[in-house]
């Protein structure tokens, strides 16, 4: 294969690796600044490529969009990783998350993140693919969402509002305070 | 809400040596450190107001063993301990240590401002638009009342601790109180006299005193020879 | 190379692709129901698979954790598809402290602040809290943590392990020959 197409598939990969949805060619080609039809060429070597053993994904074309996905030889393995990682019980770090949105929801992820001390976007990531947590964009602030506990969590733990928490009324303040005595610097 | 925290903006009592000794184009020795020990604690009254006494307390360390230094270079037959030849040798390591790592950090901003990044994937992108409840199956309410009381343990974390440290520089300020006093009755002191029977940290202490007071002109020093004793004389002006 | 180990190097491509964040070894060999052992030979082999110049993509391995990244070469070019905002300025007081840990971690906060002269307790907090730095329980004392450089920090300066770090063997060893002439702070 040559040089060039060899580079062009690589950007390639690493493009549509990280935009997750079916993009097609005329965005493909803007974004790398490359000619349409070079990009056509190199996404036909690179679907030859994939599918080689050693190779776990494949490319969906449709038309003029194409997305990277994993081969169909592994639609159960997806599965498989959600039934591990839910099977897993709560760490306490996650217990602890959980509780700070429970308690203190609706609240931004620079609010949890200041209260644990610890960066917390795979944790909340986690707690909301898991449907214990909720978040919605803040009204206030453009680019900032706020977390809750999701109305399914409250209802398996048998309570039907925030505020039927145990010493909801304490831990609530006790934050509230911690917003007031801290002001942003 | 923006919670940068301040302390980031102040450079460290290493850093603060480092630039002094550089200025002067000289090499990390203790004949050096003494050097720009008066440079140091200039600085270090200079910033004693605007600082938090928990920076100041570093600085204090770090001013404590510069004046254990430079003593044993004004007064040669002053007696180190062990522990206190280990000290000064242990600053002299230190400043080389941190200024290599001036160096490495220097690397990693290179890096970083290159834009040379790599990018990954969120968690589970395929699960994003499905809407899913799974459970732990074991989750009580009691779970996350514990969890909230360990909470309530982490928020009294975020508030700074007391500031402890502050005893140190109170007593820097006593010295120079007591010494002030001692001028009220006598107009002339031996340094000598003065520590006589007190704990070297103290007389540590005691000598950045005389270097502060001297540095306002409130006293005097005399020296006679190398090996003497240190004359601490009331200065011209008023002392209070 | 031998099949068996092409087909296991499609299942981690696989695994890692669907499940983004950081993976340890154990966990990828349990939801494959691989042996660990062949887990490390094969992601091993993928990682210099991955070097070559079709591909746009690289396994980035700190301790026992893989995560599936885009190469750095392409940082700039994928800037715009990253919606995340990236403008994360460190200060020379950050990079400071930044560089001691990448360099010299795992290490003790008192080491660092030993090394520092300074306090530095907020500073790791601010760094942990984008995610910069990683800290776990030293397995030898307890109630001391150990800190290090996390998987973003190396995504973030574009380098697949803290060992690819620029004159890395010189300053680690700068600071394990000042714990041993020092042993007693």
């Amino acid at each position: 294969m040559e040089e060039q197409i060899k580079k062009i598939i690589s950007q390639i990969e690493a493009l549509l690796f990280l935009y997750g949805e079916p993009m097609n060619y005329k965005k493909i080609a803007k974004t790398l600044g490359i000619p349409e039809g070079e990009i056509k060429t190199a996404i036909s070597a690179f679907s030859s490529e994939l599918a080689a053993e050693n190779r776990g994904l494949s490319l969906i074309i449709n038309q003029d969009q194409v997305q990277l996905v994993t081969k169909p030889e592994f639609g159960k393995l997806l599965e498989d990783i959600v039934k591990e990682e839910v099977n897993e019980t709560l760490t306490s770090v996650a217990l602890e998350t959980l509780a700070i949105v429970a308690y203190s929801g609706p609240i931004s992820r620079a609010e949890i993140e200041y209260i644990r001390g610890v960066n917390s976007t795979f944790m909340l990531r986690n707690l909301m693919i898991r449907g214990l947590v909720d978040r919605q964009p803040d009204p206030k602030r453009s680019n900032v969402y706020l977390y809750r506990s999701s109305l399914e969590l409250l209802k398996f733990i048998g309570i039907s509002k925030t505020e039927d928490l145990p010493e909801y009324q304490r831990f609530n303040e006790l934050v509230k305070k911690l917003w007031h005595e801290q002001p942003s610097s | 809400m923006n919670y940068t925290i301040k302390t980031e903006l102040f450079s460290g009592p290493l850093e603060k040596l480092l630039e002094l000794i550089e200025e002067k184009k000289m090499e990390i020795t203790a004949m050096n450190l003494a050097e720009v020990t008066g440079d140091f604690l200039n600085y270090l009254k200079n910033i004693q107001e605007k600082t938090e006494p928990g920076i100041l307390a570093d600085f204090v360390v770090v001013a404590s063993k510069l004046i254990l230094i430079k003593s044993k270079a004004l007064l040669p037959n002053l007696e180190l301990t062990k522990d206190e030849e280990t000290e000064i040798k242990d600053l002299e390591a230190r400043l080389t240590i941190y200024n290599e790592f001036r160096i490495a950090a220097q690397h990693i901003k290179e890096l970083a401002e290159k834009g040379a990044r790599s990018y990954s994937k969120p968690l589970l992108a395929a699960l994003e638009k499905q809407r899913v409840f799974y459970p732990p199956q074991e989750l009580k309410l009691s779970d996350l009342s514990r969890a909230a009381l360990n909470l309530a343990d982490l928020l009294k974390k975020i508030v700074p601790e007391p500031q402890k440290i502050k005893s140190a520089i109170i007593t820097i300020e006593q010295k120079i109180e007591e010494l002030l006093q001692r001028f009220q009755t006598a107009a002339e002191h031996s340094f000598k006299e003065v520590t006589m029977s007190r704990p070297k940290t103290e007389i540590v202490i005691f000598f950045l005193a005389i270097l502060h007071l001297l540095k306002d002109r409130i006293i005097d020093i005399e020296q006679k020879g190398q090996f003497e004793d240190i004359l601490i004389k009331r200065g011209e002006q008023p002392t209070q």
